[in-house]
């Protein structure tokens, strides 16, 4: 038995680590790259219905303690993705997540059938990060629990029995909520955290915010507490799988979000910071850590920093 | 870190033909070779480029004009900052008895191969390759370089004819084979001399270009078909056993979207 | 003419550097020897109307990008910081600004009323970065505009003509709406950001969350790009001085949010970083850029890196 | 970085007298004499201990239990874990011909100044103090030690008395003056070596103790009135120099909430 193998909504991963959204994401062959580092399951850019070129550049900006991204959803569109999905499942066994996101509600929903109808990826992850273009301060979805939970409905209501994930930003009034009112809309697993803040570094020379998009979400190790709180939160509302993301680079930072209640464990920038060894390194280091606990498998582990646990089981 | 941004003011700018200049800049990073930097201008993008040379206290760039960003990079006046990331990816590999084959602007980067190689002591050949003379940067140094051979499609300067062209020559006329063939320059161009290169059983190192954004192996967008390689961090300079994980030569380039434009289909089709 | 002079609200600082609430802030020794280091204005440990003894420790946990802190707004009451704060005024021209907290709104009224009943500081701070005790999930004041802007015009009505900064936090829906809705409230300046998250580390062999209060603020550089995003966004909505805090440890950060639009900027967590010698380094810096740029006073910078710049002058 | 938390197993604890024991630990970090450590007991509390001794691999701290954190830490058993963060502040400095003066548990950073002194062959003297000898961590090894003379109040081991006497014959004894007095222990006894020292122009660095909670200078904690120098981090090893910028000698301490209580007035007072 693989003792790193776990299980997010029915789907078998034969390793907590993910590849995050948004990073390597684009093509099969470069999901692909990222399962044979070691992922156990691999997430797609986020694809909407129309493909986007994104921001201009500088659209990632690394600093000494992370790096702000702004890449503005650049994506093939849908169906394109489908295609990429489909070589990828040709390619490898490793589980894909397909990630989706819209500008008003419905775009959701839809994205989802239209992707659907050409693929069936192991699981849905609907980035609700993204500005509501209906919304008068232009906030992302992720800020409003109830519009989460209604998108979420709308995208079960198409997903045709393919398990949806949740993926939600620290920037609501509480995530806690947020994950509630999703898993009461059906939600089968939450994914968070997205980037956080935006965030915005400014040139002193030429006075000028770096990005090209002014602000960027933060992303990278400086997140790692604020991932590991969030996590903790969610599993202490809700009985779902958690893909617990942001600022894992080392292999420690895994193992918190894990004890912290995360089923996976999801990685972006890390990749950056650490190279793509950084799967295969904490991989190792968790099957030696379970080896020396005597454990067979990460169940023990996941969630047990809670004193008391929380009170459902938060896996399969 | 390198890779956060530092604005710098250009030094200087060195026009070499309409359209062809070579900005020189603060020494705020080492590049080997092959590797690239990429190059802000505020308020306007971000696109990489490959060091064409350094010196104690500079670097150079050297830009051919092409589209909106580069028009406006070669707008720019000495004083004028930009900003710089880098150095990214992986270079050439130095070696004694290199050929170096460059076609356009392709012959930047093999520049400051060409620098490092005379620093060390280490020799080499250097095809240079244009359509036309007006495509060359650094034209009467080249002329000059006793290692240079040049080659313009309409013969306005050097031998008329196809750097490939060259190429055979080069080696019927050398009695030792190259022990490592270098190229840069427009993709047909690189796969025919990758061609040429199996043919004759020599190892090569060929620098290629794939829309690129944030050249630290994250967005996705250089990675090629095949293996997955990401262009901005094992490349921009790839080996025969890299190229071979690659299934995408002769496709057209994904996009800024990650989209590959579908193939237009031959013109001779009925 | 000082060129690092700057005006808030009224009150002159020699220099725009401003030690941050909370930090070495908790007597008229330690605050006079961060202003003998250089500081132009010094904040106290927020105080409230019982003496308080904090949470057990960890309370405060550096990691790699920053530290998190879980205090527990311990102080020794309003009163005995009033004795403290006339002490450093005896001691020290540099304006000392008087961090208050409550846990319910009128409690700041009454803090404020019965600091200056002793004392009167250059300026109040008000810290509503503290749980609601009276709120449904113990969310902070911070995280409500209308409860800001309540608890500004409480503390304006008892502030004796003292001006009065709110101190904001992140963790809100938008901090630029909050800071409109305490200027309209009466805020004669706003203080930002408190600490972000809050953020929780976990040691995977004892499986418990570091910190005794399990979670904690996020400060130091993690936050830099979090801060300079929110100066700017306040600085485009009101026209209040704003005393940009967050994630500064080098000379070029503080720049940054000058140029994003502060007039004065906080240090906190950068004197652990770099020691004391950040407030004479910045300075110095500071000093040297304005020369450089040919230029006499920071005005010029001040918003510099908005294009257009923002509608109304923030300064005095 | 050292001042994050890590929790590590106690490899083992000796227990010396009732309410007093050494844990010792893995050496995951280096300390100076007189420079201490944070412990915490998960789900208890963390507070500062002054390292006691080290070996290649292991650190050592001597605890005394005083309250109900010292009591539970003294519960541990070898195996269980406990967090370490540190070393913090400044040590003692390393002089030739020192004399160490210790009361109570203050010899514990003491120890692992004469340990520093003898590995470095540079002779020095160590006063021993205690109430009596049930306050004496390591007391046969004490007795043993060859620059050790110990005194206790009630004259249980050693001389009777206090150890401010032996200073008295240790001056006089010697033909030189120490070059360095270096001290730790309660507040009352060190104000009176630093009050000695001073009678006798001798350089003295003395160990204080204040309430404690970061540990890196920024809560403001253990500020000592007067210059506002941080305990934890410009002490909490003083020489006269810091001392004398301190005005709070002979005041009641800051407690955990900031707050001095009101001193008590002498009970004499009519
Ligand atoms: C590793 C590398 C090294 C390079 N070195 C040099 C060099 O030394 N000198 C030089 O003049 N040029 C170099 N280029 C090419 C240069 O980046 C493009 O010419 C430039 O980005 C064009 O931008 P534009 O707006 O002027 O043109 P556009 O009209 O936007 O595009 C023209 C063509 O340039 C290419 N291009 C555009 N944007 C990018 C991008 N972000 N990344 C990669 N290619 C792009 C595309 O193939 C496009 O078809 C290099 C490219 C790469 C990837
Ligand atoms: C730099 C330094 C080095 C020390 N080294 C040693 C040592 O080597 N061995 C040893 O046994 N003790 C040492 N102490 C003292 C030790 O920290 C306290 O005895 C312990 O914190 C008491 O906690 P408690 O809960 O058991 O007792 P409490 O009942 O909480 O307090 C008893 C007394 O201990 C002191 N104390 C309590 N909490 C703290 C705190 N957080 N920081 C500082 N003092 C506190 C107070 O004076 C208090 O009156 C040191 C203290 C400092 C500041
Ligand atoms: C360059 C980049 C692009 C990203 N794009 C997406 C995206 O398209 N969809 C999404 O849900 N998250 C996206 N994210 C967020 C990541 O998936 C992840 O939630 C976040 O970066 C925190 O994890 P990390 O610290 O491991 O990177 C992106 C992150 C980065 C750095
Ligand atoms: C140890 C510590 C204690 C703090 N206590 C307070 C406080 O009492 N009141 C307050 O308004 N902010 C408090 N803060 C927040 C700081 O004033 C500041 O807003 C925040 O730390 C961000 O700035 P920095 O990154 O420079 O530390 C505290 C921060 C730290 C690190
Ligand atoms: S340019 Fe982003 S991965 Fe290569
Ligand atoms: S213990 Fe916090 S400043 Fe010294």
């Amino acid at each position: 038995m693989n003792p790193l193998a776990v299980t997010v909504a029915g789907v078998a991963f034969p390793s907590p680590l993910v590849l995050a959204s948004g990073v390597m994401g684009l093509s099969a062959s470069s999901l692909k790259r990222v399962a044979d580092a070691g992922a156990g399951a691999v997430t797609t850019k986020s694809c909407g219905l129309e493909e986007r070129k994104g921001h201009p550049c500088p659209s990632i900006l690394p600093f000494e303690h992370g790096l702000l991204n702004a890449v503005g959803l650049a994506n093939p569109g849908v169906e394109e993705m489908a295609r990429e999905i489909a070589e990828f499942q040709a390619r490898s066994p490793i589980p894909v997540i397909a990630s989706i996101f819209g500008r008003t509600e419905a775009e959701f929903g839809e994205a989802a059938a239209r992707l659907l109808a050409l693929v069936r990826p192991a699981l849905l992850e609907i980035n609700v990060s993204c500005p509501n273009v209906s919304s008068e301060f232009g906030q992302p979805f992720a800020a409003d629990a109830a519009a989460c939970a209604r998108i979420t409905s709308l995208v079960k209501a198409r997903a045709d029995g393919v398990p949806v994930a949740v993926k939600l930003s620290l920037m609501c009034p509480s995530i806690a909520q947020t994950a509630k009112a999703c898993a009461a809309a059906g939600a089968d697993a939450i994914t968070a955290i997205n980037s956080v803040g935006p965030g915005m570094l400014i040139d002193p020379h030429v006075r000028r915010p770096i990005l090209a998009n002014q602000v960027g979400g933060l992303s990278g190790g400086a997140i790692l507490p604020l991932a590991v709180r969030a996590v903790w939160e969610i599993a202490r509302a809700v009985p779902l799988p958690i893909i617990g993301t942001g600022g894992v680079t080392r292999p420690e930072d895994a193992l918190q979000l894990i004890l912290a209640g995360a089923t996976a464990v999801g990685i972006g920038t890390g990749i950056y910071t650490c190279g793509l060894e950084v799967f295969g390194r904490i991989n190792a280091f968790l099957t030696d850590w379970l080896a020396r606990e005597g454990l067979r498998s990460l169940d023990a582990l996941r969630g047990a920093a809670h004193h008391p646990p929380p009170a459902e089981a938060r896996h399969g | 870190m390198a890779d956060v941004m530092q604005t710098v003011p250009i030094l200087e700018v060195i026009a070499h033909q309409a359209g062809l200049k070579t900005l020189v800049l603060p020494r705020i990073l080492d590049a080997a070779p092959g590797q690239f930097v990429t190059i802000w201008v505020p308020g306007v993008d971000e696109k990489p480029f490959a060091v064409s040379g350094d010196d104690l206290e500079t670097i150079q760039i050297t830009v051919k004009a092409v589209g909106p960003f580069t028009r406006r990079l070669l707008e720019c006046r000495p004083g004028e900052r930009i900003g710089l990331r880098g150095p990214f990816g992986r270079g050439f590999t130095l070696m004694p008895d290199s050929l170096l084959i460059g076609g356009g602007i392709g012959n930047a980067p093999l520049r400051l191969l060409a620098q490092r190689l005379t620093e060390r002591g280490l020799r080499y050949t250097w095809l240079v390759g244009a359509r036309r003379a007006a495509d060359l940067p650094f034209l009467s140094d080249l002329q000059r370089h006793p290692a240079v051979r040049l080659f313009t499609d309409d013969g306005s300067v050097g031998r008329p004819g196809s750097v490939m062209a060259g190429w055979t020559d080069a080696l019927t006329a050398s009695p030792t084979p190259p022990r490592l063939v270098c190229g840069a320059g427009p993709e047909p161009m690189l796969l025919a001399v990758r061609e040429a290169a199996r043919l004759h059983r020599l190892p090569v190192e060929l620098s290629f270009e794939r829309y690129m954004k944030c050249g630290i192996g994250l967005c996705g967008q250089c990675c090629l078909d095949g293996s997955g390689l990401r262009l901005c961090v094992e490349g921009p300079i790839l080996t025969e056993e890299q190229m071979q994980s690659v299934t995408e030569w002769g496709l057209p380039h994904r996009g800024p979207s990650g989209r590959r434009p579908a193939a237009t289909p031959p013109a001779s089709r009925p």
